[in-house]
């Protein structure tokens, strides 16, 4: 079976800009994607220890590489100034391309 | 002096030791921890306890009563908001985010504090008016409402001067679309506090034990009233553990902070109790008429505020809140404003302020 | 209409209205939600409880009694199921294996349904017999079994008309393969439906509700009786949300579904309120029973479904019976069976028919 | 320490083909693997927000690129159809072959 | 035979039978499990009761008592713990890692142990000292430290040897390295002990309980104090569910060590209460204080065990301490050692080995 | 915008080695790192079903390639002997290098 190469973008972010990730994935007409809360360290601090809205999430995208550029630009520009917040891209071969954007 | 012994006794309740025992674990080191599961239930069941309660309360009494009261608070809140704002921006020097966002997490309420404040009337063998638990509903998103609101006017404001200053060609359309994303912004952000789960549970649960009254109460009135106290108690071990983490943050907040932290509930609460009295209330009822406006939302402020005002630093207000405020709330401030309000309720409102400036002030 | 009378005050009970409360905090899309542990924790709890409640009251009354209503029950069970699958199939037009775990999902039975059923029997001060709760027990394997070895036998008549038509040189290995591996998983899913949660803490507590009797059970009632509404009112909230979440998904499972939902339960389960009755249960019982054949099963069905029918759409059985069936049965169909399992005992069994035709249908 | 290059499937499903998954992976001699629930958006729609089983898991393996077109290929034949299931593939160098068949 | 009656007896209570069900659950590979955050709270809860009741009752007895049996506890347990160290290595032939972590888990104390006894003593209707609880706080790290300490010492002679062995020059600084490394884990080790959250939550509880006296414990009440046997039994499901998984395993630990979780903890827990009689201990005073002897950990001893010995197999000494301890103690010993310390408290002092040697042994 | 060439280096152990992975990386200065729980079966068997201790944990480090090979060096020589742990590293691109030590 063929794999096709595809791009996967992950996001590490506090939980409370998750709803920004994803209205920025649904605006350039992404709407599958994979989320779950974590646990991290960083720029900002420990995050994860205590109240809910204290911890991280990630949120994976499988994509096209030529929708990737435009979601990485949004994201970079409207979120890494207020929120803390990584983001990494790497290559993954996936079966099906027609299911991701 | 009897205030220094009702605070002694205050500290000597299983909710207070048990929020200190927390704060010590943190600072211990100590891997204690209540499961976030529990953690996250805890809030919506003290809400839902809350609410039916007050609507029980309120199906007894009549809802006439509530409206003065809601409307005055109402308009206390959005004072104090607007007066946090200038002595943040004006003495603090903080900038206009983080102002707003200070000035709104202090003019809101916590539901915490709130129920800490009703086990301690409990304690005490004092009851208290039920709609005081609509009005906690009601007072929620007021001050954000407004600080987000004025935020955004000054967002605005700044883009447009932007805008003038720029001339208009080519910038012109990037900045219409600014102002009309601040404007969806504010939108969803209303939606948002509105729909936000302390409020919906809270609201449903009144009007659920408006309808359903003392006796539909009765089969569930042991998990919704007998267990309130000790599901308090384990909730503030975790907040405990979570303002003793941050213990260390209080430096970084810098003095004025905290002495605003301090200060501005004092103010407000005993300005709370007072009118309360003025209009009314019953001693316990002007006691936690003042705990609303004394307290600072911790846990629906980050969560509202990190959408309407992203620019703002959730350290502070979240450390300030939960770190400072709210253990001054529940070990002093609830005592002593108790103490203002019983003074107040047995010697009459004629020889109040005598009262108030002899024995208190 | 003393009916509509009965819904009311069933409408106004806390956990109709929380089960109410949930939808609605689901369709003005709040956050609310009871964190997962706590939703899992809750129907092991709620099984625990009614177990060894059943349990107990078995050890009272004896057990001998329990035999010829199981056996009908479960005779009923496999009767409907297939009655199901034809209506689905024919009138429905629904494939077969939607057919099939649609037929089974209404065939089986519902926990949740059944706690709710007793709390509403508790709040209209009857009892009904301890052994139902082992009925449900093993109720709720029959209907996925009849489904699944009939929908094994449909597919394995498939394959070999299949082989027939083809020829045997190659792919006959493939097809003994096919046929082996449909039978291994149906051992399988066989293992997996006896050995689920449900079963397994509904019969264990039932053995040890036997065993220690009311006398073992008072260090333990607190949390396995007192508590029982509060903790139902609390699983509701979390149902009333994703019942609400589904809403929009009903558009989709069409009208004929729909209808099916609501039109099914109603005969299903005033058959099973008159058939009980005959049994010489009581009124009590009579309702439980009843309400045994009406529930649909939300939990456990699909976790048996996906993997015995993979092929079946769970939107389709998940959103009709939380959707749809649920609702309707705790809120309207109940005090519907109960008014008739009132009337049917107060007049004894012989004017049964009569007072079914006049005053009922 | 040198890295040898390996596989790693990742397999995002909905929970309850989680046996499914890891019976392949037995069928294959595959007996490592790690396992997390997650929500997630796809074709089948939105997951994770009411009850556990309509949740998704992850299920990741290292393994030998040998190994792996079997693997996927079984997962695609068995369990594209009835499931929702997204798939992909990735690099990853590690210290023990030995540890991945 | 009045014990097998009392063990009989013990058999069929709640706690024992949901424990014994939940090893079956697991058995029968029924996916039957209480979520993690329901698992985690329940030992924090469990050890806060406690200690909020022997607070209570310390405050009410007073605590000058307390010193020489909890000095006598702590001697025992150390002897205890090398005891063990000698058998496990001498005759279980284990390596120098397993035998220090194997002896200290039984020279430690299991707190969920202790929670079932609290309970069996109040279903036989018998008290206990309060300050028990303080021993079991003081009585967790002591074995810790003590194998930790020892097993440190054992590797910086090996590592002392080495050098001597090997000479000088180049592995010098690497080995001077070891054994500060060593002694860093050690320091580090120590703290995480101490402040683990057991201990933490205990120790708190403990003083907490002292402060509000009865009086203030009246609100927490009917949380900590009635809902305790049900909590216990909601727990001993997920502990049998674990035990259950771990069956397998024993097979792997060995002959010798199954013996080993047998004998050791009825040498020590009849020992204990023999002790604790001559001290003056109360009937249930003695049994719980046997009860801390005879118990080992298997919550507190993996997370300290594996950063302290990592080289020692966890499967070793969890297995054994919750797969065959722990129910051996709370079905068999407990009655056992009950009755042990009633024949000794009925009959005096004075006849005690006769009754031993005639009526138990 | 340009992505960097980054190593993303990815550790599955036992929850209580945890705390010694967070040692060693800060150690080597490294204080950014996402953490979450996971389920696993390898080489010590089924680990996740029962107390918390008996989890796994996935401890993920972006990092530069000229640290990783002194990381990994350290974990592999402490950790690999007494734990149950896999590693496994992987190439991602950032945007940020500057916030990867
Ligand atoms: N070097 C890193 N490797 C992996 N995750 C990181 C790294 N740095 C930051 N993160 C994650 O990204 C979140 C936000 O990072 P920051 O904005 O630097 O506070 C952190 O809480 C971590 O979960
Ligand atoms: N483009 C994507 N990127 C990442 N995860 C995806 C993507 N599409 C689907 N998924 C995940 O795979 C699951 C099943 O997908 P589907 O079969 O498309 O419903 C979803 O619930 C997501 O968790
Ligand atoms: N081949 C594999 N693929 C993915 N994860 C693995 C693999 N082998 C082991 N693991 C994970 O690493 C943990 C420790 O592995 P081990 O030391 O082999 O027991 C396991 O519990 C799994 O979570
Ligand atoms: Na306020
Ligand atoms: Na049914
Ligand atoms: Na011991």
């Amino acid at each position: 079976m063929k794999l096709y190469n595809v791009k996967l973008l992950t996001v590490t972010c506090e939980i409370l800009a998750q709803k920004n990730v994803i209205k920025i994935l649904s605006k350039h007409k992404i709407t599958g994607y994979t989320t779950y809360e974590v646990d991290g360290n960083g720029a900002r601090g420990l995050r994860g220890q205590g109240l809910k809205n204290e911890k991280n999430v990630k949120v994976e995208v499988i994509m096209q590489e030529n929708t990737l550029q435009d979601v990485v630009e949004e994201i970079a520009r409207t979120l890494f100034t207020n929120f803390a917040i990584v983001l990494y891209v790497s290559d993954v071969g996936v079966l099906r391309t027609e299911k991701f954007v | 002096m009897e205030i220094l012994e009702l605070i002694q006794s205050n500290l000597l309740t299983p909710i207070v030791l048990f929020f200190i025992f927390g704060i010590i674990a943190a600072r211990i080191k100590s891997d204690l921890k209540i499961p976030d599961a529990i953690s996250e239930f805890l809030p919506i069941y003290l809400l839902a306890a809350i609410g039916l309660h007050g609507g029980i309360e309120m199906r007894n009494t009549g809802f006439e009563t509530m409206l003065v009261p809601m409307l005055v608070a109402i308009g206390l809140s959005l004072v104090f908001t607007l007066n946090h704002y200038q002595i943040l921006r004006r003495i603090g020097k903080f900038n206009l985010f983080d102002s707003y966002a200070l000035a709104s997490t202090y003019g809101a309420v916590g539901a915490v504090t709130f129920s800490v404040g009703l086990s301690f009337l409990k304690n005490q063998g004092v009851t208290s008016e039920g709609y005081i638990a609509a009005i906690l509903a009601v007072l929620e998103p007021v001050a954000f409402i407004l600080a987000i609101f004025l935020t955004n006017m000054a967002v605005s404001k700044q883009i447009r001067e932007k805008k003038e200053s720029v001339g208009e060609t080519q910038v012109a359309s990037e900045i219409e679309l600014g102002i009309s994303e601040t404007k969806t912004n504010l939108k969803q952000v209303l939606h948002e506090s509105v729909t936000g789960k302390a409020i919906v549970i809270l609201l449903g649960s009144i009007i659920i034990g408006y309808l359903i009254g003392e006796e539909g109460f009765s089969s569930i009135s042991i998990v919704f009233d007998e267990l309130f106290t000790g599901a308090i108690v384990i909730f503030l071990i975790e907040m405990g553990i979570i303002a003793g983490q941050r213990l260390d943050d209080i430096k970084k907040v810098g003095m004025f902070l905290v002495g605003f932290s301090i200060l501005i509930p004092t103010f407000n609460g005993i300005i709370g109790v007072l009118v309360a009295t003025l209009l009314g209330l019953s001693l316990g009822g002007a006691v936690m008429f003042g705990l609303l406006l004394a307290s600072a939302s911790f846990i629906a402020a980050p969560a509202v505020l990190r959408h309407a005002i992203p620019q703002a630093k959730p350290s502070l207000y979240i450390t300030s809140a939960l770190g400072i405020t709210f253990p001054y709330n529940i070990i002093v401030l609830l005592p002593i404003m108790f103490m203002i309000s019983t003074v107040l309720h047995n010697e009459g409102s004629i020889d109040l302020f005598y009262y108030i400036s002899r024995g208190l002030l």
